[in-house]
């Protein structure tokens, strides 16, 4: 078993469902930001099965990982530096409360 | 009589054992994150489900890639989510209702997504061997300045700019102006 | 089973007489012969069953341990790393304890065994024994489960720690990489401690920490980049063997300035005086350890001493040589006439015996000599019988010292480690605390460019010369 | 003693005086109106030949007939200790003038007059209990203060009406919650 | 919110949650978020709407202006309250912190957890025991407690003092100012995280104060100044012992100093940190060391001379930052002034008398009397009202300690919650003498 | 990498040191806004000589992963403009509001350094990070006005959603790299090419292709994938509205070129229903809301979508075999940019005193009150409604006349967007209706714009004129930049 690809794609897509579950099942922002790193995940690791699995894949799904890793770094911080400042404004970090423009 | 790669009784091997827990533990603090209450154990669960993850990592022969994980994603990503859940979350907001109204519906959709992408693996015959290869951190390092170097710089203006932008956004202003709605 | 019923007196009663005999026998043994009937035989049983299961299941357990010799090793290393970190602690608790005292020109612990020494083992005993309550209010679960979190991130850095050649955990070609992604791991299990407490200076703690630990990391790996790119590796067996050389390949000498941030950003990272923020006791109590006590303090306690050994350790190893000798050890190979098992058994036997009689007298002369006359005779004997083995012992640590390669490599790295424990030690004696901001802007403002200068300082240099 | 003090004094605030300036030792004296505090501290601190700059006390005294406020300011301008003593404050309602206005300092000293005394300072924005707990309902350095009983008498239960008798001005006996002293 | 009140007593979390709906929008006031529940619990920090709900001090509705001002949480404030179990505050105080992050806004100090009510006591007592009870008043340096209430009644008494018990007086306090400075100096260190220089100080404070041990008998609340003089003369032990320490006395207050003076960390930490102006402390009431750092040269020894400090020779230091470090410095200077101060004395010593003859029962004419001294904290004063019985019939205790610490809520704003020790520590309370 | 690498991409290493350089300045003269204004615009004046000397050359750089051609330089040139255009806009705008320049600016030269990469980029995994590069510091800018509900809550929205688009995307991407092996356009052109020849395409590449397909849908906001567009334009301050409905879109569709058309090439008859579908979907949603909305911004946010329709429509008949489609897609980007910059330029105008709304009534009497203003607006609104002779007529024609060229299905396609032209005029026009028509609300004053916004307002006027009565100049730099051709 852990030495297919299958059972790692499969896995991988169903860390994506479980992530894309929580985006679009939660309320809260920081959970639905949770949820994407999950999904982020995901993606990683499908892309480190192929490299892992397909030889002349191999060091560059590494090297992809790693900018995967960095790029969602650099969006977690700005979504919580986000969530921070609306949380100022708004006092709460409920996502469909934030609906002062459906008018 | 060195130990085999496989139980010696049930025939199954060491390396799906682990899979299997390693993945088990996965799937199931992942979906902690994504139901349980309390957003502060959800982020505890995200922190778990991202060291299986890690874990899974380093049996596909990635060990450097299962370190940055812990390091960058655990280390930096969870510790900041956990410090944005205390800063902003209300106490009483797990005694709220924490899914959308339409969340069977989003359950539903989940579903679909999950049970398509794995038919689509199971039914696709990959450019793939049966073994798993294990990379040489050397290699990673040529290729990463070589092949991928400008990915790799774009991103380090990426994180400059995060920086930038995400320092300007959560600072606290020392005066309270009132700015207009737009 | 009373046998005083009315009815069938005689027969019973010689029934009763025949079956009360073993109780009668039993009944007239004293309590030692009982533990002798009960306990002999039983070690008797124990002792065959034990011989024949050496024989003959060993040889075929030896035999499968050495065919899987890399997961024992692992398993044994991993084992004794975790067992080791208690003594550790202990020691180092002790030392802090005294060279403190000393600083600050108090005794220190002088009660508990000659010189105190048995003083952390006691406090080691009283955390364990005391009442280990959570507050009303606290979340059980992760406040039970914050301290084993820091306790596991801080020991499981040891695994990597180059003790001595060949004693090593697991030599990883990662290992700096792992070390510092194990460390960071530290922080989450102060900030579950902080949340979970029901307090808010529990909370502060944590949140200081987190920020302090996230800030400090930064410059602390940017550090050693420059000691990747001398030694072309992050495995810690080589980074310790490229400076195997004389005292000028460490590279305390190559990479001065990072060195110097590593410590101060090290100290920071294992929370110790002058940035031990989180547990800063004039303004926030104890930090997140506020409202822990018994074991679960323990855990934390013991957490902060291991990371006091580690970080030296890693000083040590990175800028310092770790296990090699600052300088060529002439003997190390030229000592092979010494070799022990020429003597013979009886050879041993003879030296032991003659070393110890007169060894003995010889001591305890001394100690009649000094001690003054309150000392009588067999107390100037038996202290006499401790001297001699003390200076036995040192003899054959000298011994395997000069024989071994990995007890003098031992020696060298404990000496080492411990000189930056006692570097901690003293700054704790000496510095008082900075405030959060002046933790927070040293580490952004002045240690994180100096350490990117030292990196592109290094780079550079690496690059021309290699040209 | 500085005579020229007296003079000084008698000059300035000859129209608040209610007894003549006393001297003795390093000590100069003046008696005043409970009403006309402010104005005579401001001239003390400010006129230019007095100039108290530090109020070195303000202590409350119960008499047994009244209340008095009692200030001790020190100035560079002379060598005595000046005592002004605001006298003739009832011991049913005692009420002052606030100082706050010239010492900040004064709001804790005033504070502790009240919790001891009773005394309630007007202008005061913080006069609450300084010592005692803030449900006890005595005022304790009162001379018709029985020790036995009244130390005793702590309801724990929110605060008498004396407490908040000065937020809303002009309520009712802010003594009433006392316990009088015993008519022998 | 009335509907609450009539929620079922089960969940008042529910309650909570539907009265929260729909969330009240940036600018709604607080009022309903005010209602107590016990179902929420502190962990989570700014946060307006549920700090409020934390907070249950006071439990009382707010009784003055500032306190309903200091008790309403503005936009991302808490609460902290530190003390009165606290490892770093001076005794009992207890400071209630408004804290936005770890920036202070607002601070309210609450006293009386060591409230004796020795004024009390003292009124139920006669003269000498008025000495005894004021003893533990300001415990690190009683002495000057001791001076005040002598000086005061013996201004009621009209007694002159012997010049010889003058010279004691001044010799003793004296070494005891610069036993506590050095106290300060070390308690000051251990507040910032520094755990060596208070063993320091404590050598050097018990060397004082076994000093004062062999003259007075007691080692810390001494009963020695009377009415009229002092209790018993100089002795063989404590001239001795006194010798021996001055020998070194500077040497060691500059080894002293030395450990804190030039210590970087230190020296930021205080440099700028809770700055006292020259008219804000003029304001306050503040004296001594406090008001002397801020450039205000008031010193009782030479502002309103007494005993026989007019002959003696030496400076008061002053300096003008106001800062904590200020605070410090001058306390350091102050002991190098003290320690000549001992020396004139020393050498200055009169012989003769050391009580002035007086009966054994003091009952002084009816009369009020006002008497201070310049303690290490500042001005010590003490007013007594005499009805001619044996006892005061007033007797009113000035600390200046109180007063200093009443500074502490202009102080701290602005700054960050571990400044807060080292600014209450560098303005020396001692909690003995301000809560009575 | 070699100093020749270094070269190609020189536009974008310039544009990155513009943006330190905005950074440094601000740290060495805190608190003034010439300066700062000064360096990013003469910046980016560098950066557009730097791109316009690469005109004509072809080349590639980094082992082929960035491509040199005509589409870049074409994109580049129009990215830049879009840069120095909402600086323009945003400098009065800003400092009304007390928000610091220099953080804009810099963020927004990072984004422009972004989607600059995006337009050169011929291999997946830069496309990925320049497109994080280009969006994320859209993020922040949405949510530039931090003290206003409005702006953070836009934001998050657009933070949030664009997230999980890129994460879509980024599964796709994984699984189309898996299957063919590279991640070089070219690569998986050849690579799809072989699978075509050889007659079947794996389910994995297909499903790869579908989320990839989901996740460029999501950047350029069509119908299903839209709905984080209104919120994020109307809630984000209006320079940055004005920035986000014409730079992240004109990215997006440089994505497009370069994904879809440069690596998918082969399967374009599979993906041609696909496009049909989304662009008569997007437009005429995007038509339909538009018409009920209130609020200015919000009724071009819908109005932005519509324009995403239009533009596919230009793609499907690419994708129907007729390539000036791309050509079509280009022009239309061009003329989109200014004249849709325009008119929240002049919103912007009317904001420059807070607390003034973007509800329609604001609009009442503008014609009156401020005469050239209400003129622009009225031109800028008949451009985008597309009346000749303005540009907005040329875009649309230009891309219908491509769709009835290629025929079939897509004359229909074309007759549905001719049809949701004329719908659209009735909401532009409605605008027009309210500054001409209606009596201006009593506290209205004149707004007095800076001079670099008059500047701005000419540049986007003249842009419009010119697109509208010599299309040719811009269709011959069109065509030219169109590389696919043949």
């Amino acid at each position: 078993m852990s030495n297919s690809l299958d059972s790692y794609l499969v896995l991988s897509g169903l860390l994506f469902a479980i992530g894309t579950f929580g985006f679009l099942a939660r309320r809260n922002a920081i959970s639905m930001l949770m949820s994407i790193e999950l999904m982020i995940n995901a993606v990683n690791l499908t892309i480190l099965a192929f490299g892992a699995f397909v030889p002349p894949l191999n060091g560059h799904a590494a090297v992809i990982a790693l900018l995967v890793i960095a790029v969602a770094a650099a969006e977690a911080t700005v979504g919580l530096a986000i969530v921070v400042a609306i949380y100022r404004n708004r006092k709460t970090p409920l996502v469909d409360e934030y609906d002062s423009m459906k008018d | 009589m060195p130990i085999g790669d496989s139980i010696p009784l049930l025939g199954i091997r060491w390396d799906d054992i682990l899979f299997v827990v390693l993945a088990a533990t996965l799937l199931v603090s992942a979906l902690l994150v994504v139901t349980l209450r309390d957003i502060i154990r959800c982020g505890l669960a995200l922190i778990v489900s991202f060291a299986s993850l890690a874990g899974i990592y380093a049996l596909l022969g990635d060990p450097l890639v299962a370190a940055t994980q812990v390091l960058v994603y655990i280390g930096a990503i969870s510790i900041l989510i956990l410090f944005a859940i205390m800063m902003t979350q209300t106490k009483d907001a797990p005694t709220r209702l924490v899914f959308q109204t339409q969340a069977w519906i989003a359950a539903g959709a989940s579903a679909v997504i999950g049970v398509v992408i794995a038919a689509t693996v199971l039914a696709t015959t990959w450019p793939a061997g049966g073994q798993r290869l294990w990379t040489a951190t050397a290699d990673v390092a040529h290729l990463l300045f070589r092949d991928y170097v400008l990915p790799f710089e774009v991103v380090s203006v990426l994180l400059t700019a995060a920086v930038v932008g995400a320092v300007y956004l959560a600072r606290r202003e020392p005066s309270r102006r009132e700015e207009d709605r737009s | 089973m009373s046998a005083a019923t009315p009815a069938g007196g005689r027969i019973r009663s010689a029934m009763g007489l025949m079956r009360s005999f073993p109780a009668q026998f039993w009944s007239r043994l004293s309590l030692q012969e009982r533990l002798a009937l009960i306990f002999v035989p039983a070690a008797i049983v124990a002792g065959v069953v034990t011989v024949l299961a050496v024989v003959l299941l060993g040889p075929p357990f030896l035999d499968f341990l050495g065919a899987n010799l890399p997961l024992v090793r692992f398993a044994v290393a991993a084992t004794a790393i975790l067992l080791l970190t208690v003594p550790t602690a202990f020691v180092l608790i002790y030392l802090e304890l005294k060279v403190i005292a000393r600083m600050n020109l108090r005794i220190g612990p002088n009660r508990v065994g000659p010189w105190g020494i048995a003083m952390s083992v006691i406090h080691g005993f009283k955390v364990l024994s005391k009442e280990d309550f959570a507050p009303t209010g606290a979340d059980i679960t992760v406040f039970t489960l914050a301290p084993v979190v820091t306790y596991m991130a801080s020991v499981m850095t040891l695994l990597v720690i180059p003790f001595a050649p060949g004693l090593i955990g697991q030599d990883l070609n990662i290992g700096l990489l792992y070390f510092f992604s194990m460390g960071g791991l530290t922080v989450v299990g102060l900030l579950m401690a902080g949340w979970s407490s029901f307090n808010k200076y529990s909370l502060l703690g944590g949140l200081r920490s987190a920020a302090q630990i996230i800030s400090y990391e930064i410059p602390l790996t940017l550090s050693v980049v420059g000691v990747i790119i001398l030694a072309g590796t992050m495995s810690m067996n080589r980074i310790v063997l490229a400076q195997s050389g004389s005292l000028l390949d460490w590279f305390v000498f190559k990479q001065p300035l990072a060195a110097l941030i590593f410590f101060i950003a090290a100290t920071a990272e294992a929370n110790r005086t002058p940035f031990d923020m989180t547990e800063a006791d004039s303004e926030i109590v104890a930090g997140f350890a506020t409202e822990y006590s018994g074991m679960r303090f323990g855990f934390f306690f013991f957490a902060e001493y291991v990371n006091v050994f580690i970080v030296s350790a890693l000083v040590a190893t990175v800028f310092f040589g770790g296990w090699t000798a600052p300088f060529q050890w002439p003997w190390a190979y030229n000592l092979n006439w010494f070799n022990p098992w020429s003597f013979g058994f009886f050879g041993w036997l003879a030296i032991v015996l003659t070393v110890g009689y007169f060894g003995t007298i010889f001591f305890a002369v001394f100690a009649r000599l000094f001690g003054g006359r309150e000392w009588g005779l067999w107390a100037s004997m038996g202290l006499g019988f401790l001297f001699l083995l003390v200076v036995v012992a040192g003899l054959v640590v000298l011994a395997g010292f000069i024989a071994f390669d990995w007890v003098a490599g031992l020696v060298w790295f404990m000496a080492k480690t411990y000189a930056f424990v006692i570097t901690f030690v003293w700054m704790r004696a000496t510095l008082p605390r900075v405030r959060v901001d002046q933790l927070m802007g040293f580490a952004w403002k002045w240690l994180l460019p100096a350490s990117l200068l030292n990196l592109f300082v290094t780079a550079t240099a690496v690059v021309l010369l290699n040209r | 003693m500085d005579r020229t003090l007296k003079a000084r004094l008698e000059a300035r605030l000859s129209d608040h005086l209610r007894a003549p300036v006393y001297q003795r030792h390093d000590e100069t004296e003046i008696r005043i109106e409970p009403g006309s505090v402010p104005e005579v501290l401001r001239t003390l601190h400010d006129a230019l030949d007095l100039r108290f700059e530090i109020l070195a006390d303000l202590a409350g005294v119960d008499t047994g007939v009244a209340m008095q406020v009692v200030y001790h300011l020190w100035s560079p301008m002379t060598s005595d200790w000046l005592r002004v003593i605001a006298d003739g404050i009832s011991r049913d309602d005692p009420r002052a003038p606030s100082a706050t206005f010239l010492w900040i300092g004064a709001e804790w000293l005033e504070r502790e007059a009240y919790d001891m005394y009773g005394i309630v300072f007007e202008g005061n924005r913080d006069l609450r209990r300084i010592f005692m707990p803030p449900d006890y309902t005595s005022f304790p350095l009162r001379k018709d203060f029985l020790l036995p009983d009244d130390a005793a008498r702590s309801p724990g239960a929110g605060v008498r009406h004396v407490e908040r008798a000065h937020v809303s001005a002009g309520a009712a006996d802010p003594a009433a919650g006392i316990r009088r002293a015993p008519a022998s | 919110m009335p509907a609450h009140q009539h929620a079922p007593r089960t969940s008042p979390a529910r309650a909570t949650t539907r009265a929260a709906r729909p969330h009240p929008q940036p600018s709604a006031d607080d009022a309903s978020a005010r209602q107590y529940s016990s179902a929420d619990d502190p962990r989570v920090m700014l946060d307006r709407q549920v700090g409020a709900l934390f907070e249950p001090i006071p439990p009382y509705p707010t009784r003055t202006e500032r306190e309903g001002e200091f008790y309403s949480l503005g936009d991302g404030e808490m609460f902290l309250n530190v003390g009165p179990h606290h490892p770093a505050t001076h005794g009992v105080l207890r400071l209630v912190l408004k804290l936005s992050g770890e920036q202070i806004v607002d601070v309210d100090p609450v006293l009386g957890y060591l409230h004796r009510g020795v004024e009390k006591i003292c009124e139920n007592s006669d003269y000498y025991h008025v000495i005894d009870q004021v003893d533990p008043l300001e415990y690190v340096s009683s002495l000057f407690q001791e001076w005040a209430a002598v000086l005061s009644f013996e201004k009621l008494m009209d007694v002159q003092v012997p010049r010889r018990a003058e010279y004691i007086r001044v010799l003793s306090g004296e070494l005891l100012r610069i036993a506590s400075h050095t106290l300060f100096m070390g308690f000051l260190a251990l507040d910032l995280g520094g755990l060596t220089p208070i063993l320091y100080s404590f050598i050097e404070r018990d060397e004082i104060v076994e000093m004062l041990a062999a003259l007075t008998g007691a080692r810390m609340l001494f009963n020695y100044f009377r009415v009229g003089g002092v209790n018993g003369d100089l002795n063989h032990e404590f001239m001795s012992r006194l010798g021996d320490w001055m020998t070194r006395a500077a040497k060691q207050t500059e080894a002293q100093a030395g450990l804190l003076n030039e210590n970087e960390i230190f020296v930021r930490r205080m440099r700028g940190v809770g700055v006292l102006d020259r008219a804000t402390a003029l304001r306050y009431g503040v004296t001594g060391g406090n008001l002397r750092a801020s450039g205000v040269p008031f010193d009782l020894r030479r502002a309103h001379p007494y005993s026989v400090y007019p002959e003696l020779d030496f400076n008061i230091p002053t300096r003008d930052e106001g800062d904590s470090l200020a605070r410090y410095l001058i306390r350091v200077d102050e002991v190098r002034e003290s320690i000549k101060i001992v020396d004139q004395c020393l050498h200055n010593m009169p012989d003769g008398p050391v009580m002035a003859r007086l009966p054994r029962l003091i009952r002084p004419r009816p009369g009020r009397a006002w008497g201070a001294c310049e303690g290490p904290r500042g001005m010590l004063g003490v007013y007594t009202i005499s009805d001619g019985s044996d006892g005061p019939f007033r007797f009113r205790i000035h600390d200046p300690s109180f007063l200093n610490l009443e500074t502490v809520p202009a102080l701290l704003p602005g700054n960050l919650l571990a400044d807060t020790m080292a600014v209450v520590s560098s303005l020396d309370p001692v909690m003995g003498g301000i809560d009575k | 990498m070699s100093w020749s690498d270094i070269g190609t991409i020189s536009p974008v290493v310039i544009a990155i040191l513009v943006a330190a350089a905005i950074l440094i300045v601000d740290m060495a003269v805190p608190g003034r806004r010439a300066p700062i204004v000064a360096t990013a615009l003469g910046g980016l004046g560098i950066v557009a000589v730097a791109i316009l000397i690469q005109a004509g050359h072809n080349g590639r750089a980094f082992g082929g992963a960035y491509s040199l051609d005509n589409l870049t330089v074409f994109l580049d040139m129009l990215f830049v403009a879009i840069a120095a255009l909402t600086i323009m806009f945003a400098v009065d705008y800003l400092e009304s509001r007390g928000l610091p320049i220099a953080e804009f600016a810099a963020v927004l030269v990072f984004a422009v350094t972004g989607a600059m990469l995006v337009a050169g980029s011929t291999d997946l995994l830069l496309l990925f990070v320049a497109l994080e590069l280009m969006v994320l510091p859209g993020y922040m800018l949405a949510a530039f006005a931090r003290r206003d509900p409005y702006s953070t809550e836009g934001a998050i929205k657009y933070f949030l959603l664009g997230s999980f688009s890129s994460a879509i995307l980024l599964f796709g991407l994984a699984y189309v790299w898996g299957m063919t092996g590279t991640t070089r356009v070219d690569g998986v052109a050849a690579a799809l090419a072989t699978a075509i020849a050889r007659g079947s395409i794996q389910p994995g590449l297909a499903m790869g292709l579908a989320f990839m397909t989901a996740g460029v849908a999501f950047k350029m906001a069509a119908v299903p994938f839209h709905y984080w567009t209104p919120d994020a334009y109307q809630g984000s301050p209006t320079p940055v509205t004005a920035y986000l409905s014409v730079g992240p879109k004109v990215g997006a569709f440089a994505i497009v070129l370069r994904l879809f058309v440069g690596a998918l090439g082969p399967l374009k008859a599979d993906w041609l229903p696909v496009v049909i579908v989304l662009a008569a979907l997007t437009m005429t949603l995007g038509n339909l809301v538009a018409i009920s909305q209130d609020n200015v911004k919000r009724m071009l946010a819908y109005s932005s979508i519509a324009h995403t329709g239009y533009m596919l429509v230009g793609l499907a008949a690419y994708a129907g075999g007729q390539q000036s489609g791309l050509s079509a897609i280009l022009f239309y980007g061009a003329a989109y940019t200014f004249m849709n910059m325009g008119a929240f330029a002049i919103i912007a105008a009317l904001q420059r005193r807070p607390g003034v709304t973007s509800q329609i009534a604001t609009f009442a009497g503008l014609g009156r009150r401020d005469p050239w203003l209400g003129a622009l607006m009225t031109l800028f609104l008949l451009s985008l409604t597309g009346i000749p002779p303005l540009a907005g007529f040329w875009a649309k024609a230009y891309v219908i006349l491509a769709a009835i060229q290629a025929g079939g299905w897509l004359t229909a396609l074309a007759v549905l967007a001719m049809i949701n032209a004329a719908a659209a005029a009735f909401y532009y026009l409605r605008v027009v209706v309210y500054m001409y028509m209606r009596e201006p609300a009593a506290e209205a004053g004149p707004s007095s714009p800076g001079l670099l916004f008059r500047a701005g307002l000419a540049v986007t006027g003249v842009a419009t004129l010119i697109f509208g009565l010599f299309p040719a100049l811009v269709t011959a730099a069109s065509n030219a930049a169109n590389v696919f051709r043949g």
